[in-house]
């Protein structure tokens, strides 16, 4: 039999349509427009999951976003997905899910041993045991583990797409119901920019269940024609299947639509979620409310719902959840439901824990011959998969007992209605203020902190002719505040068939004792929080709501507590004895319901994950086989491997290129800037640590740049250009740092220094050729004069090369004699290649970083961030010939002179030669004077760069050693982890022509 | 997320921009003059209140200008933008 | 002369797209020319926009500019002058003779950013995908602009005409991810299923 | 009442209504020895090993708010020692040593979990780092093991080892782990308490008094109190606190946010770091993943921050882990961070007398707790700094001595 709970008509189902599904293994069939959770109740399936500690049968609490229980596994292989609400899965062609956190199967399942055994496993329990002995603790961890969790991952790469929206208007309004929709109408009709957010497939909110009307006609009717003059309006854009996650400050709102979750086809090309990003004037909060528990003893169990969700089950979905239905109920509005499920040919009674009940409400329940239990109370429920039976007793709700006779009853379902809590999450978030209030018993609004508005049962108000009043209004003056002209007003009245009076609403009324001993009440279903342990929290000392919510879990679950932190901190008010606004509440956070994390991630995933900055050569270095090694966002070329060689292979063969000919190296990753202005000069020296002023135009120097607390952090060739016109070059990847630190010395400090700074790095495409045949093969290519009297080291010249405008500079980070050109990007590759062709000859040799490093340590040039971390000063290096003594002050001097910046045992560089002169010792490993049989070693020092050379044939390294340079010639232990120990000489940190005369020649 | 109101471009998303800590601090005329202590104060040492902060923020993605910020570090509202040269503002300007 | 042919975009195997709600085009080598003046000096901006005659942008935001040129606001004394290509040194050069005397910078950054062009009814659609702006306030009308981040690439953004046509320039080491980026965020809006 | 298997059985046959009051709520006493200010885990750590190790009687811990409620209770509990300057080094290290015997020390389990602890590199720079790193490690007696990527894609195998940034190898701490954050605070209040320390919850200190520059009290929202010796435990709130005793800090208070997942089964083992793609994320035992990224730059005392910080962190994970890409957000949080310039902690002497200072623990202080709590209170008894404590001391920032963390590329937590 299948749909056997499905009404014979009625409902918002499309019944002509029908849909196969498959939920733990078997087969069922829905219709078009039911969720999971109606699908699966109409078929009659009632156990849906295990709860999280205690594994007890649970089933379907509620229909919308706030369920705590009926959360499944859905999807297979990659597709799936963990913990997803029954009570919100749109039913699709084919769709799968299953029971998570049990084992065999949610039948049977083997976790539940953990409910017998409960008793000796109250809130924090692992605090008290597990200790000894310490070793074992990862042990017992291992099972903890195991039991925990819910779902599973998906062990596969997430196939889906998602996209992301900025977002700009005048008015979000959050939530569609009745309220939500006459805001917007009465916005949109002035003129507004609405954007109209809900969470459901379809808008109308919660009254789409109820019977109602509106100006005294149909309401249903009513709110289709308002959904459809919205629908009309160019200036309202509506977002349904979409969920308000997070509100932030400056009305920064952030929300997330299903584009294609609930349909069976996958689409190429909509993603799967949007995540939308949305900066509005105003925010109207118009979620209305969700309805809160009862808590009484097993109030768990499969076949007990909230009244709202069974109301809604019957109306929206045709669906009748039981046949012998007993309603729960602190107030009159659920008996709406009663009456429409004893219409419906259900066998209804009713507990009611009010003494007083409204006399048409009694009258009407003796004429339906529903039988009504007043000023009484639920205490106990069986069932095992399923309720099946209860024991009602008499409460005495002065003296909080019990007392009487207790009645027994049969009934597969239980309707409960303690309430409602306006659901003030996003309101929260947003930094705005509860208050809470003694009629409703729950939190409602209070202080505003944004420029926002709430309205409905939002902000507490439960009467609709109030409501549709006050929400149009507000609609109105927010258009108004943003100087609209506003639409009319218009009186409105409403009328529910029942409505919700504000007479009593009692959290909670079991005895203590009750409560404490026995049988379960639960407060959090998720986390298997029950009235015991809040009792315990109390009696332990976690007083404070952050505490008890820590120490019991409540309100940590997927739900976080939409449906128990009320019931949780009236609790605490009733143990304390205090008011509930005394006790306060625990703090509110986004998400309002759980946010995927690929939506966050959006299409920052895979090849757009972070830009490759790429130079205008990279293709052609692709092309020819190169690796490329990431520094910061760029890629640049490691080395260039032919046919069978590995790294050591090419960089040998790079590096012997170069010092025996001619090599090239794409350098146009370094940072370039072009300064200028009459006061660049006196700017250079106080940003660089040596002096500029006598630099001659055409010529190039090297400086240093320190922070101000004396420490090296970048390096470069600066070259002047004209009498106030520079270029600077930076390292690649202290390029931008290096532009704001200028732009922040001139637009902050020196607010008067003429200079104006303009990044360059990408105009210019450097290629680097070095080597004893680089000025003979470069002067085949350029009209620029190259011979050593009219082009020396260190200058600068402008010509053609390759017939293109070039820059041609004479700098060498080899030590051999190099030219730099600079040619604008979009001829670089052109250029590249013309010097590949002609450079043939001389066996031109495109090399990569590795092999550049290699040529600067035989020489002992340092590299800013692989020599130096942020620790060192010039001085460190022995590089006191580039701080200028003479001048007055520059940027980090004053620094130099501070007590521990002048210790004398401060590190300095070095070179290391092994003794044997074949280990290459790891980069990073560090330096003792004498090794001992085992750690702690007192360090002296580490190896900041090593490599094998190439030219000199034996490894050569460079190193920071405490007061290093005193101790040239002295031998030095490196011991290694695998418990080698490398015997090292200290060196000069020049290991090749040390003369320097290559670069001369 | 705040929206920052630059001097220069108006009102733009927090995310163009970025913060630099605390505003007003001038460089020490005469650094070679400054004591130790006092050369530690400058590199170092912050107002940190709760409560109103002037600090200064750079239009990364915009105009590349940096200038200043009163903002409350509870509430975190942004009370003013200026720019840099500007006076200070007293709690009395608001 | 530079020979043409051995100019080189990273985007030149790049397929554009076509279509009825999104094209994505490369736009030809054009003249880029990065002006610093301080806002007060006004001599200097007198002679420069004499030189260009048009005026220079005085407000975030602003374009100016004649049939031969236009001018983009990138901060208070910064500016970015599109002119032909053949044209740039002369610029340079000669402005050089004018401004002898003034404090200015005028820097050739053709190559420093290259430039896509996106239009189509889809466009903002696109862009604000992952771009800030407020597109009412930053760049609802012909011959605006304004400075913003798409995804992770620093872009500006100049609008051409009334119907959505925007000229995106961007750095170039940055514009293989930006344009694939563009063509990735269009995919919806191109292929029907 | 002992806590122990065998009490929870017996407990469980009253309904586990006979356990005691892990701490009681005492009213403030007019005079103490010695008050610590703040009740976060160092705070409380401090009293307990003032009593315990130190013999001081009289103590008390005052609380604005709850304890734990600070950085304690909202930290993604990351652990371990490997820092690179031997000053470091030595701090956390003594750290780890206590905490290894914590829960039985305590009597209290908080579940320091060993799983070991990978930082990721994705470059050659990164390779580099790790490697000095891990040497500096290795040679100051900390456990520490560089992998290479094979090995790294066997001990972690859902982790994307190729994407924009591949992982070339990792340096590994075994002796890393996890704990369970509130259950340190708890663990020692329940101890300091048995020692016979005050812990005053909702006791806000308001100002500090002063008296020939040494402190002799305090005004609370409780009253005024005196006091002998006094120390500032006060994280985010340090400067707020120095500003009532007349003097600055070098430290900004910055938010710093994370978030954790649904919980989910099992997936993930240890905990993994990544500076070059920025996250970091480990699975709780009640199964969450905890995953956190970088402070945001702006000052502020609202425990939120911008949410594009967690933006931010969201690509990197999906980056690493594609399959998590489907999991969700349960809750993203923020605390307030007091950093430092060199990110390195500041313990020692104030310039008031008896007044000490125990802050600057930035985003990375939870793995501290005992061990910054031991020297504290060694500091505080005593009025010297030990060895451990003595480079930490506020006068670097004159000298020069920093212990500089960020400078050498090393992570922050
Ligand atoms: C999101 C996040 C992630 C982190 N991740 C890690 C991590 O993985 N690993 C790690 O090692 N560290 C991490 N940290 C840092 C770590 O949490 C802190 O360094 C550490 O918890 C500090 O402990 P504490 O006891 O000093 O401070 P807290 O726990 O903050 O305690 C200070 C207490 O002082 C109280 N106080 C302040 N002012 C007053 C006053 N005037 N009167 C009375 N009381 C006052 C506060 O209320 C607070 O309870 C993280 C921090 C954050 C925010
Ligand atoms: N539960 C109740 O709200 C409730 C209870 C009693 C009576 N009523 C009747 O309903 C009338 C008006 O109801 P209302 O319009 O104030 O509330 P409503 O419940 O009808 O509408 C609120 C809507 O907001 C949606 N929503 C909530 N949070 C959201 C989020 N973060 N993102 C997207 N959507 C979200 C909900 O799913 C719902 O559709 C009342 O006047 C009263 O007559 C309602
Ligand atoms: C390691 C860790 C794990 C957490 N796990 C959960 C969780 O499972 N569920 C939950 O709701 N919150 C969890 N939180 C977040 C807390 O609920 C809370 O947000 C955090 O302690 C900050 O406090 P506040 O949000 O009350 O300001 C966790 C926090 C930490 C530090
Ligand atoms: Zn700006």
């Amino acid at each position: 039999m299948s749909n056997q709970n499905r009404t014979m008509y009625g409902g918002r189902i499309d019944r002509g349509k029908v849909i196969n599904f498959v939920f733990n293994g078997k087969k069922y069939k829905g219709f078009h427009g039911d969720t999971l959770a109606s699908a699966l109740l109409a078929n009659d399936v009632h156990l849906v999951g295990r709860s999280f500690k205690y594994h007890r049968a649970r089933g379907i609490l509620t229909a919308g976003s706030e369920e705590p229980n009926a959360i499944v596994q859905l999807g297979l292989g990659a597709r799936t997905e963990p913990n997803m609400r029954a009570t919100e899965i749109e039913l699709y062609e084919g769709l799968e899910a299953a029971s998570q956190n049990c084992w065999p199967s949610v039948n049977y399942d083997i976790g539940s041993l953990n409910n017998v055994l409960s008793s000796i496993f109250p809130a924090g329990f692992y605090y008290k045991t597990f200790k000894w002995p310490p070793s074992l603790w990862l042990f017992y961890e291992h099972f903890i583990r195991k039991a925990a969790g819910l779902g599973h991952s998906p062990t596969a790469k997430n196939p889906d797409r998602y996209e992301q929206k900025f977002y700009y208007c005048d008015l979000t309004i959050v939530g569609g119901g009745i309220s939500g929709l006459l805001s917007a109408l009465a916005a949109g009709r002035s003129g507004c920019s609405v954007l109209l957010i809900d969470e459901n497939p379809e808008l109308g909110g919660y009254l789409l269940d109820y019977n109602f009307s509106i100006n005294e006609k149909d309401g249903i009717k009513y709110i289709k024609n308002i959904v459809d003059e919205l629908y009309s309006m160019d200036n309202v854009r509506i977002l349904k299947r979409t969920t308000a996650m997070g509100y932030y400050d400056y009305n920064y709102l952030t929300a997330l639509e299903k584009v294609t979750n609930h349909c069976d086809q996958l689409s190429k090309t909509l993603p799967r979620e949007r995540y939308w990003r949305v900066r509005s004037k105003k925010i109207v909060l118009a979620q209305g409310a969700f309805e809160r528990p009862l808590v009484f003893a097993d109030n768990d169990r499969p076949g007990i719902m909230m009244a709202s969700a069974g109301k809604k089950y019957l109306s929206r979905y045709g669906v009748l959840p039981g046949k012998s239905v007993v309603l729960f109920t602190n107030n009159d509005h659920a008996y709406q439901t009663a009456f429409e499920f004893n219409d419906k040919g259900a066998k209804l009674s009713v507990v009611d824990t009010r003494d007083n009940i409204d006399s048409r409400i009694q009258k009407k329940c003796e004429d339906l011959g529903i039988k009504l239990y007043s000023s009484s109370s639920i205490i106990s429920t069986n069932g095992n998969k399923k309720v099946n039976q209860i024991e009602v007793q008499k409460v005495d709700r002065k003296q909080n007992e019990l007392s009487g006779e207790c009645i027994t009853l049969d009934t597969d379902c239980i309707l409960m209605s303690g309430g409602w809590n306006p659901a003030v999450q996003l309101f929260s978030q947003s930094r705005g203020k509860l208050r809470y209030d003694n009629v409703l018993n729950t939190f409602v609004p209070d202080k505003l902190i944004q420029d926002q508005i709430i309205i409905g049962c939002n902000n507490g108000c439960f009467d609709l002719s109030k409501n549709l009043n006050h929400s149009y209004q507000e609609g109105l003056n927010a258009a108004k505040d943003l100087n609209y002209e506003i639409a009319d007003s218009i009186n409105w009245t409403g009328e529910e068939e029942i409505s919700f009076t504000e007479s009593s609403v009692e959290p909670y009324m079991l005895g203590k004792k009750k409560v404490t001993k026995g049988s379960k009440h639960f407060i959090d279903f998720q986390n298997d929080v029950t009235a015991a342990d809040i009792f315990l929290a109390q009696r332990e000392g976690y007083i404070s709501v952050e505490h008890t919510k820590r120490y019991t879990t409540t309100g940590m679950g997927t739900d976080q507590g939409k449906t128990s932190n009320v019931n949780a901190l009236a609790l605490m008010s009733h143990i304390h004895d205090k008011p509930v606004d005394e006790i306060g509440h625990t703090t509110f956070r986004p998400p309002f319901s759980p946010q995927t994390f690929g939506a966050i991630a959006g299409r920052s995933v895979d090849h757009l994950f972070d830009p490759e900055r790429r130079t205008s050569i990279h293709k052609w270095h692709e092309e020819n086989n190169a690796v490329f090694e990431d520094v910061g966002q760029w890629k640049r070329p490691y080395y260039f491997p032919k046919k069978k060689e590995n790294i050591h292979d090419a960089v040998k063969r790079e590096c012997l290129a170069v010092r025996n000919s001619l090599g090239m190296l794409d350098a146009s990753t370094l940072g370039k800037i072009d300064l200028r202005g009459p006061d660049t000069t006196k700017f250079l020296d106080m940003i660089y640590t040596n002096a500029w002023s006598k630099l001659e135009i055409g010529s190039c120097r090297y400086g240093l740049m320190c922070n101000e607390h004396g420490m090296i952090f970048d390096d470069g060739v600066t070259t002047r250009l004209g009498e106030d016109h520079y270029h600077m070059t930076t390292t690649t990847g202290g390029a931008a740092r290096v532009m704001s630190w200028l732009e922040e010395f001139l637009q902050t400090e020196w607010l008067d220094m003429e200079v104006f700074c303009t990044s360059v790095t990408e105009q210019w495409t450097v290629l680097s050729i070095s080597g004893p045949n680089s000025r003979k093969f470069l002067q085949e290519l350029t009209d620029i004069d190259l011979s050593k009297e009219n082009f020396p080291f260190m200058k600068f010249r402008e010509g053609k090369v390759c017939d293109i405008d070039s820059r041609v500079f004479r700098i060498s980070f080899t030590g051999e004699l190099s030219f730099e050109v600079n040619v604008p990007s979009r001829y670089g590759r052109f250029v590249w290649e013309q010097f590949m062709q002609h450079g043939k000859k001389y066996n031109i040799t495109p090399y990569g970083t590795e092999t550049m490093h290699v040529l600067r340590a035989e020489k002992g040039f340092i590299i800013v961030g692989q020599d130096t971390d942020g620790s060192v000063t010039p001085m460190d290096m022995n590089m006191d010939w580039i701080v200028s003594k003479k001048k007055q002050d520059f940027l980090g001097k004053r620094s130099f002179t501070r007590p521990d910046t002048m210790r004398s045992d401060r590190k300095k560089f070095v070179g290391l030669l092994v003794n044997d002169k074949k280990t290459v010792l790891p980069e990073g490993s560090h330096i003792v004077e004498k090794a001992l049989k085992q750690p702690p070693m007192k360090m002296l020092g580490h190896v900041t760069s090593s490599y094998y050379s190439p030219i000199l044939g034996h490894p050569i390294a460079l190193a920071m050693v405490k007061n290093g340079s005193n101790h040239l010639g002295e031998k030095v232990e490196i011991p290694l982890m695998n418990g080698k120990v490398i015997e090292a000489t200290i060196a000069d940190t020049v290991f090749y022509d040390k003369e320097g005369n290559k670069n001369n020649e | 997320m705040f929206v920052i109101n630059c001097p220069y471009c108006g009102e733009r998303d927090q995310t163009e921009f970025s913060c630099h800590g605390e505003a007003h601090i001038a460089r020490p005329d005469n650094p070679a003059e400054v004591s130790d202590e006092e050369w530690g104060e400058y590199l170092f040492f912050r107002n940190n209140p709760k409560g109103i902060h002037f600090e200064r923020w750079t239009h990364d993605h915009g105009c590349r200008r940096w200038f200043n910020v009163m903002r409350d570090t509870v509430s975190d509202k942004i009370i003013k933008t200026y720019k840099m040269g500007d006076q200070k503002p007293g709690v009395t300007d608001v | 002369m530079n020979n043409d042919k051995n100019h080189l975009s990273p985007l030149a195997d790049k397929i554009p797209i076509n279509s009825d709600n999104i094209s994505l085009q490369q736009n030809e080598f054009i003249g880029k020319l990065n002006l610093r003046v301080k806002e007060n000096d006004l001599k200097a901006r007198e002679v420069i926009e004499n030189y260009f005659n048009y005026i220079l942008p005085k407000l975030s935001g602003e374009v100016s500019g004649n049939d031969e040129g236009r001018v983009l606001w990138l901060g208070p004394n910064e500016y970015l002058i599109l002119c032909s290509d053949e044209n740039k040194s002369n610029i340079i050069n000669n402005l050089k003779e004018k401004l002898k005397e003034s404090f200015y910078a005028l820097t050739d950054v053709s190559d420093y950013y290259l430039t896509m062009r996106l239009s189509g009814p889809k466009s903002i659609e696109v862009l604000s995908k992952a771009c800030p702006l407020n597109f009412e306030k930053n760049l609802l009308k012909k011959n605006s602009c304004a400075q913003s981040y798409i995804s992770k690439a620093t872009v500006l953004i100049d609008r051409l005409s009334d119907e959505p046509v925007f000229d995106i320039s961007v750095r170039w080491s940055f514009a293989e991810y930006l344009w694939d980026w563009l063509v990735d965020s269009s995919n919806e809006f191109i292929v029907s299923e | 009442m002992k806590y122990s298997f065998y009490n929870l059985v017996r407990n469980s046959f009253s309904y586990h209504e006979n356990w005691e009051k892990a701490w009681s709520s005492p009213e403030l006493k007019p005079e103490y020895d010695v008050i610590i200010v703040g009740g976060g885990g160092h705070g409380l750590g401090t009293a307990y090993y003032l009593a315990k190790e130190f013999g001081v009687k009289n103590i008390a811990v005052l609380e604005k708010g709850w304890i734990g409620g600070g950085n304690t209770g909202r930290n993604t509990t990351i652990i371990r020692s490997n820092y690179l300057w031997d000053e470091s080094a030595a701090l956390y290290n003594h750290a780890v040593n206590l905490w290894e015997g914590l829960s039985s020390e305590l009597n209290f389990n908080v579940m320091f979990s060993q799983r070991g602890l990978f930082h990721l590199a994705h470059s050659v720079h990164d390779m580099q780092e790790i490697t000095r790193r891990g040497y500096s490690n290795y040679l100051n007696g900390i456990d520490a093991e560089i992998l290479n990527q094979e090995q790294v894609a066997k001990k972690i195998p859902h982790m994307n080892m190729h994407g924009r940034y591949p992982v070339l190898g990792a340096l590994l701490q075994r002796r890393a782990g996890t704990a369970r954050h509130d259950a340190v605070a708890w663990g020692y209040a329940r101890a300091a308490e048995n020692l016979g320390v005050d812990i005053i919850q909702n006791c806000e200190v308001k100002g500090i008094d002063i008296s020939n520059g040494k402190v002799v009290g305090l005004q609370t929202t409780k009253g005024s109190v005196k006091v002998d010796k006094v120390g500032l435990v006060p994280a985010g709130h340090s400067s707020v606190l120095a500003d009532m005793a007349g003097f600055t800090l070098p430290i900004n208070s910055v938010p710093l946010q994370a978030l954790v997942s649904e919980p989910i089964k099992p997936i993930l083992d240890c905990v993994i770091m990544s500076n070059s793609v920025h996250v970091y994320v480990s699975q709780s035992d009640k199964g969450e993943l905890v995953v956190g990224a970088g402070s945001d730059a702006y000052n502020s005392y609202s425990q939120r921050g911008s949410f594009d910080m967690i933006e931010h962190m969201m690509a990197p994970l999906v980056e690493l882990f594609p399959i998590f890409s489907r999991l969700k957000m349960l809750r993203s949080w923020g605390g307030i961070v007091d950093v430092t310039p060199d990110r390195s902690p500041i313990i020692g002497k104030t310039p008031v007398k008896d007044l000490f200072i125990n802050c600057g623990w930035g985003t990375g202080g939870f793995k501290a707790t005992p061990g910054s709590a031991h020297v504290f209170a060694e500091t505080v008894s005593k009025g010297e700094p030990n060895d451990i404590a003595a480079p930490f001391s506020l006068d670097r920032h004159y000298s020069g001595a920093l212990v500089d963390e960020a400078a050498a590329a090393a992570v922050a937590h």
